[in-house]
């Protein structure tokens, strides 16, 4: 059943050291203030699992959270490069980052096999590309009735998914909505699910009978973070900050200028809240 | 506009938008990537084709922006949008199975296949020189849309001889390579490359693109020395039609909202 | 693209002797009336797949549409068997009907694989059980990566589709609710897809951003048939008809009394119109 | 209510009932069959268990009706839910995927080793005696569901030595064959069958299922002659403790409340 818990709890509570992690959200609900409390709490050795990494494993790989990134695309969305992730796999800093990597089908793929149980998915992927040649989890079955040799790939199962919602109840049960992405894979396919939200409710209301809702019982964990998906955006909540995404690249380009800005607006702060006050007072927001 | 051509001062990404755009004729299904794809894709629904079905990756089907996202799941795709689905439904269900009439994608790198590299360039795989985003979805795109339309400048750092990485299929022999190992594309593949300079389709006999038609101002010879490969051109090469006063006043409404977007919540 | 079709025309151009026909509606929307017209327009050596053969089916098969039937459960829900299944099954009445038993689990998802495009679906099913001695669609695979031998059946990839929804609109964007059962599986999956609803709208409005929504692209034809549902039901219109079920039950046990019913309720009438007037009037509804 | 039987005037299908819902502690994620077992859940729900989960395969999540359904896919099992997915969801991320704590089934045919049969009885597959409905959504929930309980009337035609097909895993040596053969049930299986004589449980040597406990006016000797298997006794058996007034009075209005749903619309 679902504790309602301080993000840093919550972090403390079920992400550890080695973990495989996925946070997703796909541009929408993109759970950035707890990538925040993850490099506050100095995790390391970490497997990243997330589709498009954006800016919240950029700055987890640039604070040495991560061995290993499990990515279909890599960048910052309608800016450019990821330079952390980069700087990571072209240079090594601030260490060495084995990547694995798939396309956006395969990999949403695989979150919906680790969801429903699957060892592996199955898909008609990778068709004449050179993935195979460097992605030892890619294999291929022959169909037993038609003889097509589909692509066949582990199912993700990690350690604990993290994501970002508008609304939760008191009893754990999470309603989301708009631009879904994978989130419900992600958590259905992971042992521990954290869950940060705009606003725990005590009753979700009437929601529409076929919206996506996580029952209580598949969350481990819910934390209020009011703008917790900032840069990201949550549906009815507040739109996305296109403006900070063009202001990250030049941060972001500069290994000291990271730095400073990851000490100034995380390291330094306690909570998400005292982030957000600074980048208010800093004109950022 | 310094770098305008032309009379009614267009500039070349703009008749490469709108070359693009006419290209996409009324009730097509399109899979849309962000950035050039996206801007001739709503170009199209809001000019010659408005029951055009607009599909983004994050799952917005039949969306009808006002401007242009600037990423591939932004608010105002879901908003406008008939319906939104998941991410693995909208691979599965619409990609894989078949619903997409054509794929719009834009490339770092393709050879004269048309086959792309999206993932790094020079160096190797472990260390690159420079890490590119990887796929995203043009993978499957390439191999499962019935065809596909590739829109990017010519330069020949982009339109190269040999790909450090192949990333999404083209047609040829890596084609023919697959199928004979039991790989199966659905799709016919890249049919059509639409560039600053004009436009390059693949040649029926060798499977290569060769240039068929220019832009206005542009000469084989230009798109040639922008081409990596020796660029074969067809016997008759056609002339773009500039792009309308119309076209580009929508074309201009369109990238307008999207710098207004920006700043509307800088 | 759709037409606006009347039933008759549409079973007349998409429903072919001989086709594979999936009529599906998880107890939910069942497109009853449609298969009234079928067996008006005596199609014959049908494929009939289904994971809940129902009342529609009892009937079609009973009026020898069908040389074979997909399934998983056979059944009158609550009230106990469909009699003219049992008796086609045990005594080749009217003909012969070959069976494909599977699982629910199994048929869902083969049908999912259809809609995702791929040859077979994948699934740990059957496990200890008689099935794959008698249904030789099932055959194992096994996982490269974990050795687990996995259930594998082909996909489902109808001729033709038709379904019962809510509304839909002039472009044939057909909006359902409620209970989704395998609906938008069943449609993706075929060949060509017919879709009976209760009322045809100039707009379809605000609906939910994530509510099922099948695009007109999908749909070949849109039927108007208010009540086409009858005795299953359509939420937000009209509720089921237990009554109906139990009704049925002493009606289906006799060939002859089926025959008259059949010939009075379904064969004799022009239009499932004519079928509700008759209803009506005979104290049914 | 001519088979009363007690001081309380309980029949011994509602003391059957009443013994199942008293297996269901509070907080658990049941998947629920139709009929007696959707009467066990929906009791134990409105007395000792209010915050049980309770799942129907037609893709109702955490669903409350206010009378028991009629069908596995009546309208108030959706409009009393949490939320509402598709079937394919329901039996891929639900049941596979792990998140079922109890699978709660009826049954046509059980033996020994609880394996099901509600496939056919007699004649041969091809040509049955009697076809029967077939597996449902069984055959998975036997298998993935954490555990499984059944419910059934005890009687030598439901309670076989030898079943003639086996539509849904049980205990015993078929499952351990399964798992040799590298089929992995993920759930344990089988552990309890309730019936409106006794409760039964496997014993953990022989994997049979034995007799512990006898609802109040049933002996041994009846359960033992209600079963066409030799049925085991285990040393001590339990008396059940009748149906308390409120949960007679509960379940009642639940069935009364179907009673009422059936004419409602009729």
């Amino acid at each position: 059943m679902t504790e309602i818990l301080s993000l840093r709890e919550a972090v403390a509570a079920f992400v550890k050291d080695g973990d495989t992690i996925a946070m997703e959200g796909f541009t929408h609900l993109i759970p950035h203030a707890a990538g925040h409390e993850v490099i506050r709490q100095e995790r390391s050795g970490l497997t990243l699992v997330r589709m498009t990494p954006d800016l919240i494993y950029d700055q987890m790989i640039g604070m040495g959270t991560a061995d290993r990134l499990i990515f279909s695309w890599g960048g910052n969305p309608g800016v450019g490069s990821l330079h952390r992730l980069r700087d990571a796999c072209e240079k090594s800093w601030p260490r060495q980052l084995d990547i694995v990597e798939h396309a956006h089908a395969a990999l949403a793929m695989a979150y919906e096999a680790g969801a429903a149980g699957l060892p592996l998915a199955i898909s008609r992927s990778y068709i004449g590309t050179d993935h195979e040649s460097v992605n030892p989890d890619i294999k291929r079955i022959e169909c037993p009735f038609t003889g097509e040799r589909l692509a066949a790939f582990p199912s993700i199962r990690p350690d604990v998914a993290v994501i970002h919602a508008q609304r939760a109840d008191r009893k754990g049960n999470v309603h989301l909505w708009g631009i879904l992405g994978v989130q419900k894979e992600a958590v259905l396919a992971s042992r521990y699910a954290i869950v940060t939200v705009e606003e725990v409710v005590d009753d979700l209301g009437d929601t529409a009978m076929n919206e996506t809702i996580l029952p209580g019982w598949t969350i481990n964990a819910v934390c209020e973070v009011p703008r917790g998906a900032h840069p990201s955006y949550a549906h009815g909540f507040y739109e996305r900050h296109n403006a900070f995404y063009t202001r990250w690249d030049p941060i972001a380009r500069d290994r000291k200028a990271f730095l400073n800005w990851m000490e100034e607006y995380v390291l330094s702060c306690a909570t998400f809240a005292d982030t957000w006050n600074k980048l208010e007072a800093d004109g950022y927001v | 506009m310094s770098d305008a051509v032309g009379d009614l001062g267009y500039t070349q990404d703009e008749m490469m938008t709108v070359a693009a755009s006419r290209l996409l004729t009324d009730g097509m299904v399109i899979f849309v990537g962000i950035g050039l794809p996206s801007a001739a894709a709503n170009l199209a629904r809001l000019t010659h084709a408005p029951e055009i079905a607009l599909i983004y990756e994050s799952g917005t089907i039949a969306t009808r922006p006002n401007a242009l996202p600037l990423s591939i799941g932004d608010g105002e795709l879901a908003e406008t949008a008939r319906t939104v689905v998941s991410v693995p439904e909208m691979f599965r269900y619409w990609l894989q199975g078949g619903r997409i009439d054509v794929g719009f994608l834009g490339a770092a790198q393709i050879d004269k296949y048309g086959n792309i590299n999206t993932s790094y360039i020079g160096g190797t795989y472990q260390t690159p020189k420079v890490r590119l985003p990887g796929g995203g979805g043009a993978p499957e795109i390439a191999t499962q849309a019935g065809e596909i339309f590739v829109i990017m400048r010519q330069s020949p750092r982009g339109f190269v001889n040999r790909l450090d990485f192949v990333t999404s299929l083209g047609g040829g022999p890596r084609r023919e390579e697959a199928r004979a190992k039991g790989h199966m594309p659905t799709g016919k593949g890249p049919s059509t490359i639409i560039t600053d300079l004009g436009v390059l389709k693949t040649n029926l006999n060798t499977d290569e693109f060769i240039l068929t038609d220019l832009h206005q101002g542009c000469s084989a010879e230009q798109a040639k020395r922008a081409t990596g490969w020796d660029l074969k051109v067809a016997e008759q090469v056609g002339q773009t039609e500039p792009p309308s006063v119309h076209e580009l006043s929508v074309l201009r409404a369109l990238t307008d909202g999207t710098a207004k977007a920006r700043d509307d919540n800088a």
